[in-house]
Order: structure tokens, then C-alpha cells, then sequence
């Protein structure tokens, strides 16, 4: 069974043959991970190093924490494909419900994007106000507001 | 010394103030809303009484009913923490009204340095130079635009009252001043219970440093040294230490001696930070005076080997200070990072829900200070602040290592946290040797992504083995998978089963 | 200094040990066996290389096996911590032969002191007082019951090697002598892999105090001051402190100095602990030295200042003490619980098991060191003491009341824990007056159940709240009740569900 | 629904109507009890005092460590009774599974008692090695050794 995991343009042929060895673009590796108590918290070995990852599924690619550095992993799979269909489908695992970023579970405190305008990258969308702070969020690229779902108060 | 105290607020620092008390053998009141039925400071209190709903608006900055429960419980004093009701007079006049002894400074003093443009009035009285802005409220949008424009961008819009850079918003252009004007007011409103605010000349590149004072009621009053606060996001500090590299003992003795008699000049007792700005040429100006104690009081707790909390009691109870400014011996260097639920990756963004797995980092010279537990649920109603990790060295050096071991041990799951983000300072080397300010964060970091190509290996291993893992124990079902995803466990356990 | 460091242990100390070379920013190697996969250890270090099946015999106490992988490794130096390997000097010559710098003592200072019958001799000839007993290891039973007789009962019979109070038997009368030497032969055989023996006599009301000295390459030795270890069960240390009450400056000072020539007589390097006996008459007698790094030995860092791990490094590496004895200053009070999985209300019987649920103590004053965390699995195979709790206090009693409080906030579950016990002794008149001995524990103190009724009735309470709820929620079948009271999350979920 | 739980001789009604109100002999009280994380671990708030308790279910019977004490509740309820009937069919939880009272985990080191002997309470039964030291399990009262069903190295 083998796996193409990619990272911003780098890629990695990973295959497993037995338990606890894999095969990384060709070259042997003794491997293990095992859960350490939190639910996505793992004690990685490869070739007697040792490392401590913090990897989450989302949307079939993996959110890796790894020495403070964040990587986004993507794992070609069958099995990866279908799980992430089926959950796309399905809503919102347990960890998921209140991503802040989606904005529901802040106040709408305003919304200076109206519908049909032309907003820059970095020009100000909807403002949530949450913790007791403001959060803007922003226009990741040029574009035009198709429509504004939310508006204050929300 | 009290009997019974009751403390007005919630997080690390009702529990921070809670286990004060413990030490002194008082019986302990803690108050709650129903987000933190089962939060620590009511697991930590001896007694617990439900005042109302998540927004604080309705629970923690609601005096009568606090006033209330402690009528009820029969208490002698109110520890107020920081925040809420903190820096509020009408609840320090509230207090003393009830015949209690509200841990903190009178409420005369408070209102003098509390209203932040007055106790700009003061300090220049004293002789402690100030920045040019305006030394008194704010009216209305009209007279905002007109001050605005003596003062000249860019400027601060701040909260004349509360503290801790929340109703704070930076002013680079005339078109922005209106809606920063609207904003801070509403979080000053919605953080303080008062929405007023001044305006003050915002000096770049200058560094952030304050004085910890503490007094007693028989005119003793001593610094506890300083704290550099300079590495802030959004006005919101972010990593404190002490003592500053920015000082030298010449200008240390003056930042003190300055707190010190502004602290005299309105009588004040309890403990109180005054905050100063410190431009490039080292010229120190004036900013206010936080009439409380302060979130990054463990850094100062470290060096001086003082307890704040327990001498805020001691001090409210009538006591005299036990030592004088000659006996305090500043020993090593502290520093503490504030972990909050925000998403570094993420513009910060507030992150909540529940804590699903938590582990500590501890053993020697590590101080954590945590309002949260596994299975806790970080609210939206509260501050981001979900907990404070502090260490001692003998060095600064050593302090560094310790906060890069101690942030390397900790883990947060369940919750974004801005853990990444403080590891990343730490190993920066603008903040090892020092050269920073207030804009730093903002201005010239940025999170890295290290290309070691063994770690991006690392990364993808550790992320294909967890899909082949998942695939092969794959029953079927979904609501199974998710089910066994948020139990971590089963999961252990169907890691051990599928053995070696 | 070293670049990369091998630790030859488990458990708490590994993870001391692995922490201080992290802070001080070299590499590090762990080792482990089948049952430490996923240890603190393991996930701590940069490396690991499992080296074996659980039993010490096949994993930690293989010296081969520990040097073969520090070659591979290609660590410059190996840290033994306390047990296992540590005072083995088979184990400091393989290193010495392999070229690897052994962190502690050299192997013939080790052998001197480390053969507990020898080091009587050597301390006699420096000048110390000893106790009556044999100054060489007992051949067979023979030799035994002819040395008791002149001894005299009670007497103690003792590992000659090794310490840690393992393979340690008291002896009331002849006919328990037999039986004391099988076990104390078998238990030192099994932790030390060498079951030579000794007699000495036993003292009853004795205090043991020892004192911790630190020595480098260059002929420096200090004293890093004293530790009152007279709690013991078993001859098993239960809680430390420093400085210990039963001193006065004078009986201090000629304590210290004794230590100072024991070491000074043997040229000592690294760390060690001489131990002493102090009788009713304050008259003292050398008991032993541990030619190592001891279980309690942060309630000395909180005291001194002194992180005496790192020290360990740097004398190992050939560097010079950075001070002298007149540099030192003790500060405060320091107390240390030795955190065991044992089961206080059932005759102190070992609990093994998966830790189900932890809450640690944190915030001021308050140092934890720990080798478990949640998921982790307690074995039968090694040492029940699974945490070490440490706090500081400005004095004796604060130190208490923050012990207390640390140890009211300290939740360990899915194994049973000495933890009341812990809480009973810091409120116990006899420890808080410090009126106790090394037979207090044993003889002395019991479990205590309080009959305040109001505690009666909470608990009642509690009992028939958690069981109507068990009532409610009933899903009948005993499969689904079993998984569900096995997972802290989905229990907690359901009380939300249920809601107020 | 009304309970009885009792504590080495002291016995307690405890009356249970709405959510958040007990009755204790006859007297009304504001009673709330929440699991806070570990699995057996609740905060409990009666008439605003507030109490961490450690509730363990043992064949029927209630393990409750409240401020360093331990106390054994006996409650009856015809549920505790089938739950314990139960349970003492089905075997072991997780948590007991090891419990190291039961010799099996430990090695046997030695087995003074022997078949038919009489022995007085405190006698030594067994001798059970397990984490490096030995562990003496005595006779609780006295009586005689109907047989001894573990041998050495057990």
C-alpha cells in the first residue's frame, strides 16, 4: 500500500510493507507512531528519531504541528478520498463546530461588503466580534460580493 | 488578616487569586455565570454562587449581584482580579459602602489614576513627562476630528478608563479616526462598562515598559522592579519579562523613583503599574497607571520572590509592608508568554471549544497559571487568555532555553492556541539579543516555515501513517469514525491492539 | 561541553535529566524498553532506541546493550540518573573504555564509596562516627546470625550496593534474620543486579538528614546543604525537606563539613549524598553515601538556587565550579511528596493501570516532576513513585499551606495514589511541629477518617447523585455503561446533555 | 425516587425531585454535581458549598474521596442493585483489571500459608513481588487456610 504525500510542491512516495518498517521514495525506514493521549497527538519514530506530532484530518489533507511549525500535508488515497467525500457531505466534526472563522458564533458587528461591490485584496469583509475583541476578515484576493448572507447583529 | 474573600472574577486569575488565599488559610467565594459552572475557580473555591448568564455584561460586571453574594456568604473583603470590575470605583464605593474591603487601592486614588486623561494631568503635575493628546474625554466625532488634527497621525484612540490595550485602536489617517472612535468606544463599553476615550500621540519604534508598585495604608510605598511589555499584537501584550535589557541602572532608578512619586502624589495603596513609553533615545514619557494587579505580575513574583497577591492581602487587611525598598534583591530573569486560543496560522483568529487534551509543561524553574483543564470548553464569552507560562533563570539565556523547553512540552488540543507563535519569538533572533519595540510583532515578524527537507519528510511520514492507520481500522461507518476520533481513549487502546 | 547526552533511565528523572540537556541546548538520546514506547522519555528526547523487553534485567540494566547504542548514537556522554545503572561502576568503567564521559563520579571513588561496607571503613578513618556492624559484605546465613548476635537486635540488614532504601530489612529478633537476608539479598540482586549484603544497627528514633555535595575535576567540593528525610515507610523516603529543623547553625555547619571530608578523603567528582543517622542526644552517625543524583534532590535546587542536574553537566565536561561555598545563600523552605502509585488505604499495595484522568498543580511556588501524563500506562515492571511534588515557600509554614493547597489541586486517576496520605501528614500536629522520626510514619501516624458530619453528608450525597444519574441514563445494556464509564468525554457530554 | 446511602453506620435519605434540588432528610437543598474531565471525577455544589469529589462505583458500593478522605457509600436503589448484580457477573472494568490486590499481576514470591493451617489476623498469606519490592498480604482476621490455589513463581 502506497501513499503520495505532498507539502507546498515537495512530494513523498510512502509505502508500507510490514508494521513497522516503510518505505519512503525508495529508501527503507524503521518507523512507529502511537496516540499519546490526546486525540491527535502522536509520538512519531523514524530511524530512532524521535518526534512529537499533532496531526489533524481536514478536508483530506493533514494539519501537521511539528516543533512549532505548521505543515499541510497532502496524502493521496483511496480510502483518504472517500473518508473526505463522506465527510464534506457529512457536517462538522466535534473539533470543527466552532471555528471562529466561520461566523456564526460571533457577533456580526458590521458588514462593510455590499453586495455586487468590487473589494481588494485585504479590504475589509464582515467584522465579528468575539472574545471581546473585533476580528475583521478580510478579502483574500480581488473580487466582487456575490451576495452578503449575514449582516449586524447576527 | 480576613476571615472570608470573595473574588469577582473568573479564568487564571480568580485562581490565581483563590490559591493566595488558600495559602493564608481564608475561606474562599468564587462567583460564576453559566459558562463556567465547572470552571477551576469555582472547583478551587470553598464556596460557589451562580450569578447569571455567559455575557459578563449580565454576570462578572454586574456590582449588585456581586455586592449581593457577598452579603450572603458573609465575606470581609472582594478581590477584584484585573479586568471587570478591577479598575470600576463605583464598585470600589460599592464595596466599602457594604462594609467591605475592596483588595485594591481607595476609590479616590483609583479615580484619579483610573481616568486616564486625568492621570495624565497628574503626572505632568509631578513633573513625569507626558505625551502630547488631549487630558480629558472625548465628546463626539467633531471634537475627535479637531484634536486629531493638533495632534497629528499616527495617533492612539484609547479607553479613558480599564486597561490591558482593550478599547485601543491605532490612527494612521483622518478617514480611519471615526469608525477606530466607534470601535474602541464599544469595547470599552462592552469591556469596562464605560464607553470613554481620549486621544494620544502614537511615537514608533518606542519600547514599553512599566513599574510594579506596591504600598500599604501607613505611607509606605515600594517598586518591585520593572517589567518590558514591548512585544504586543493589537495593542494586547503578548510576552512580558523582567527586568528590561532596555534599562540601565541609571534610567532604572528613575522609572522607579517616578513611579514611586506618582504613586505618593494620590496616596496610593495596594498594588498599581505604571506604565511608561520609552522612545529610542531613551526619553520616558507617561502612558497611565493600571490601578490593579496586573496579568503579567508572575514575571515580577520571579525575581523579587515576593507573593503580589497574598501582600494585595495583606496590605487591604491594614498590615504594613514587611520589607522596605532596600531590602528587595531583584534575583535572576523571568519570562512569561500569555497563551491565548488564537490561531497563529490564522490571523490570530479567536479559536474556542473543548480542551480534549492538555498537557503541562512543569519541573524546574516552569510557572504555569491556567484557567483551563481537559474537558473544560473555552467560551466565546471571555477573554482569549486561556493561560500564562512563566520560567526563571539565572539569565536571561537560561530563561530563554527554559521557555523554549517549557512551550516545547506544552499541548493544547481541542482549541487553537498561539503556542507556535511564542516558540517562534523565542527562537527569534531580534528577541534574543533584545532589539525590539512595540511594532515588532506587527511590523517585522512574520511566522516562518523552516524547509528542512527531514522535517517536511518527518511531516509527510507522520501524515501517511495516520491515513494508513485510519484506513485500515476503518470500520465503515462515519458517526463510528467520528465518534472514535473525539475518544482519545479508544484510540490509544486501538493503537495498543494493533500491537508491535 | 558535551554535544549529545545519552540517558540511561525512565521515568521522572530521564525526563530531569533530558530536560536540563535540552536547556542547556544539547542533543539528547533516550532508551527504552517495550513498555516505554510512548513514555515522557521517549517522546522528550531527539532520539530513542529501544533496547528490550519490560524487565530492567533486559532492557535498563544492560550495560551492553545502553554502550552499544551510545555508539551508534555517537553520544559523547551518558547520564545514569538514580538506580538501574547509576551506582553500578562496571557500568562508569564500560563508559570510560568506550570513550564516553560517565556523568557522576569516577568508577574508583564510586567503588570506595559505592560498597556500602567499605565506605564505613573509609568514613571511620576520616573520622566520622559509624554504627556497630560489619565493615565488609556477609559471606552466607552462618556468618549472619554469628555477626547479629554481637550487634544486638533490632538491627538493619542492607544492600551492600545500591540505595534507595531497596533491598533493606529491619530485624527484631533472630528468628526473623534468615528470611531478612533472602529478601534483602533477592531485592538487591533484582534492582541492582548484585545481592551482597551488610549488617548494621538499628537506631529507633533516629532522624536521617543528608547532606548534598557537589564536586568538579579541579578539587572543588561544596555543599549544597541539607535535606531532613526522616518520613520514610518501608525505608522508603516519603517526603523530604530543606533545611531540615533539627539543625542549629553549629550542628549544621560540622554536618557539612563532615560530608565535605568524606568526599575531599575519596577525591569525589559530580554529585553525591552522604547520609546520616541523628540521634535523640543530636549525636550523628554516617549511614551511607549515594554516589549519584538523588530522588529529592529539587527540594535543595528551590533552596539554593543551584539547577544541579546542569551543574552535573558542566563538572562532567571539566568545567570549574562557578562558585564557591561563600557564594551560596539558602533561601526559604523547600518540601518535596514522593508521588507513589500506591494504594494509602490498602496497606500502601502498588496500583498499576492506565492513568485515566490528570490534573496537575501549577501556579506560584509550585514545581512538578513527573513521568506519567494521561493515557499512560503504569506497569507492574518498575518503581512506583510516578511523580515527585516540590514547593518553595519564604518559610516552613508557608511552604505547608502551599503543600497542602498543591496537593488538594492535584487529581491523578485510573490508579491509586499516596497522594491523601500525603495530605494527612501536612496536616498532621507532630510533622507541622516537626516533632518527628524515622519510625513516625510506621509507628506513629494511621489514615484518618474525619467524622464532621457535614463531609459525611456531601459525600452521601455525591454517591446517590452519581448513582440516580447512573439510574437515569441506564442504556441498559452493561457493554455500552462499561464504554461510556471508560471515557471521560462522552461522560461529560451526557451531563451537559442533561443540562439544569 | 429516594435513595439511602450510608457511611459506616450513619445513614442519609437522599430525595431526588427536579433537577437541581435534593432532599436530605426531609431538608431541601440546591444540589449540583458535574463530571469536570476525568472520568469519575465531579464538582459538586450544594447550598453553595462547593466540593471536588472522586466517585468510584465498587460492587455497588461508592468510593468517594472528598479533601484527602475516603469514604465508602453503601447506596441502595434497586438500579445500583441490578447494576452491581451485574457487574459481578460480568468481569473486570478497565480500571480493575489491574488491580493489584488480586495476585495475578504480580509475580508469587512466596506462599507462607499453606493448606488447612490455622493463622491469626496480620499473619502473612502471600508474598507478592511486584514493582521491585514485596508485597506482604496478611490474613484480615483469624481463620484457617482452605487451600492456597497460587504458587511460588506464579
Amino acid at each position: 500500500m502506497t501513499y503520495v504525500a505532498s507539502i507546498d510542491g515537495e512530494s513523498f512516495h510512502i509505502g508500507f510493507d510490514d508494521a513497522d518498517e516503510i518505505i519512503v521514495d525508495k529508501k527503507h525506514h524503521a518507523a512507529s507512531i502511537e496516540s499519546t493521549g490526546g486525540p491527535s497527538l502522536y509520538s512519531l519514530i523514524v530511524d530512532n528519531s524521535s518526534y512529537e506530532v499533532h496531526v489533524e484530518e481536514r478536508e483530506g489533507s493533514y494539519r501537521v504541528l511539528l516543533l512549532g511549525q505548521l505543515y499541510d500535508v497532502h496524502v493521496e488515497d483511496e480510502g483518504t478520498r472517500r473518508a473526505a467525500k463522506a465527510r464534506r457531505a457529512h457536517k462538522a466534526e466535534p473539533d470543527e463546530v466552532v471555528v471562529i472563522r466561520s461566523p456564526i458564533p460571533g457577533l456580526i458587528f458590521d458588514v462593510p461588503a455590499k453586495q455586487g461591490q468590487q473589494v481588494k485584496q485585504g479590504d475589509i469583509l464582515v467584522i465579528v466580534e468575539a472574545m471581546k475583541m473585533e476580528n475583521e476578515l478580510r478579502a483574500p484576493r480581488d473580487a466582487t460580493v456575490k451576495a452578503t448572507l449575514v449582516s449586524p447583529g447576527d | 488578616m480576613f476571615k472570608k474573600v470573595l473574588v469577582a472574577n473568573r479564568g487564571e486569575i480568580a485562581v490565581r487569586v483563590l490559591r493566595a488565599c488558600r495559602e493564608l488559610g481564608l475561606s474562599t467565594v468564587a462567583v460564576y455565570s453559566d459558562a463556567d459552572r465547572t470552571a477551576l475557580h469555582v472547583r478551587y473555591a470553598d464556596q460557589a454562587y451562580h450569578i447569571g448568564p455567559p455575557p459578563a455584561t449580565q454576570s462578572y460586571l454586574c456590582i449588585d449581584k456581586i455586592i449581593a453574594v457577598a452579603k450572603e456568604a458573609e465575606v470581609d473583603a472582594i478581590h477584584p482580579g484585573y479586568g471587570f470590575l478591577a479598575e470600576n470605583p463605583a464598585f470600589a464605593r460599592a464595596c466599602r459602602d457594604a462594609g467591605l474591603a475592596f483588595i485594591g487601592p481607595s476609590p479616590e486614588s483609583m479615580e484619579l489614576m483610573g481616568d486616564k486623561a486625568a492621570a495624565r494631568r497628574t503626572s505632568a503635575q509631578v513633573g513625569i513627562p507626558i505625551l502630547p493628546g488631549t487630558d480629558h474625554e472625548i465628546e463626539d466625532e467633531e471634537e475627535a476630528k479637531a484634536v486629531a488634527e493638533q495632534i497629528g497621525f499616527p495617533l492612539l484612540v484609547k479607553a479613558a478608563v480599564g486597561g490591558g490595550g482593550k478599547g485601543m485602536r491605532t490612527v494612521h489617517s483622518p478617514e480611519e479616526l471615526p469608525f477606530a472612535v466607534m470601535a474602541a468606544r464599544r469595547e470599552a463599553q462592552s469591556t469596562f462598562g464605560d464607553g470613554a476615550i481620549y486621544l494620544e500621540q502614537l511615537v514608533e519604534g518606542a519600547r514599553h515598559i512599566e513599574v510594579q508598585i506596591l504600598g500599604d495604608q501607613h505611607g509606605n510605598i515600594v517598586s518591585l522592579g520593572e517589567r518590558e511589555c514591548s512585544l504586543q499584537r493589537r495593542h494586547q501584550k503578548l510576552l512580558e519579562e523582567s527586568p528590561s535589557m532596555a534599562l540601565d541602572e541609571k534610567l532604572r532608578a528613575r522609572l522607579w523613583e517616578a513611579a514611586i512619586a506618582l504613586a505618593q502624589a494620590v496616596d496610593y495603596t495596594n498594588v498599581g503599574t505604571v506604565e511608561f513609553l520609552l522612545d529610542k533615545d531613551k526619553n520616558f514619557y507617561f502612558l497611565e497607571m493600571n490601578t490593579r494587579l496586573q496579568v503579567e505580575h508572575p514575571v515580577t513574583e520571579l525575581v523579587s520572590g515576593v507573593d503580589i497577591v497574598k501582600d494585595q492581602l495583606r496590605v487591604a487587611s491594614g498590615r504594613a509592608l514587611r520589607y522596605s525598598q532596600e531590602d528587595l534583591r531583584m534575583n535572576g530573569w523571568a519570562l512569561e508568554c500569555r497563551i491565548c486560543a488564537e490561531d497563529p496560522y490564522d490571523g490570530f483568529l479567536p479559536s474556542t471549544g473543548s480542551i480534549t487534551g492538555l498537557q503541562e509543561p512543569t519541573g524546574p524553574g516552569v510557572r504555569v497559571d491556567s484557567g483551563i483543564y481537559e474537558g473544560f470548553d473555552v467560551s466565546l464569552y471571555y477573554d482569549p487568555l486561556i493561560s500564562k507560562l512563566s520560567v526563571w533563570g539565572e539569565t536571561r539565556g537560561e530563561a530563554i532555553l527554559r521557555m523554549r523547553r517549557a512551550l516545547e512540552e506544552y499541548r493544547i488540543i481541542g482549541v487553537k492556541t498561539n503556542i507556535p507563535f511564542h516558540q517562534q519569538i523565542v527562537n527569534h533572533t531580534e528577541f534574543i539579543y533584545g532589539q525590539f519595540d512595540t511594532s515588532f510583532v506587527e511590523s517585522r515578524f512574520a511566522m516562518q516555515q523552516s524547509n528542512g527537507r527531514d522535517l517536511l519528510e518527518a511531516a509527510a511520514i507522520a501524515a501517511a501513517m495516520v491515513a494508513h492507520d485510519k484506513r485500515r481500522s476503518s470500520v465503515g461507518t462515519l458517526e463510528h469514525q467520528e465518534a472514535r476520533a473525539s475518544n482519545s481513549w479508544r484510540m490509544a487502546g486501538r493503537w495498543e491492539a494493533m500491537g508491535r
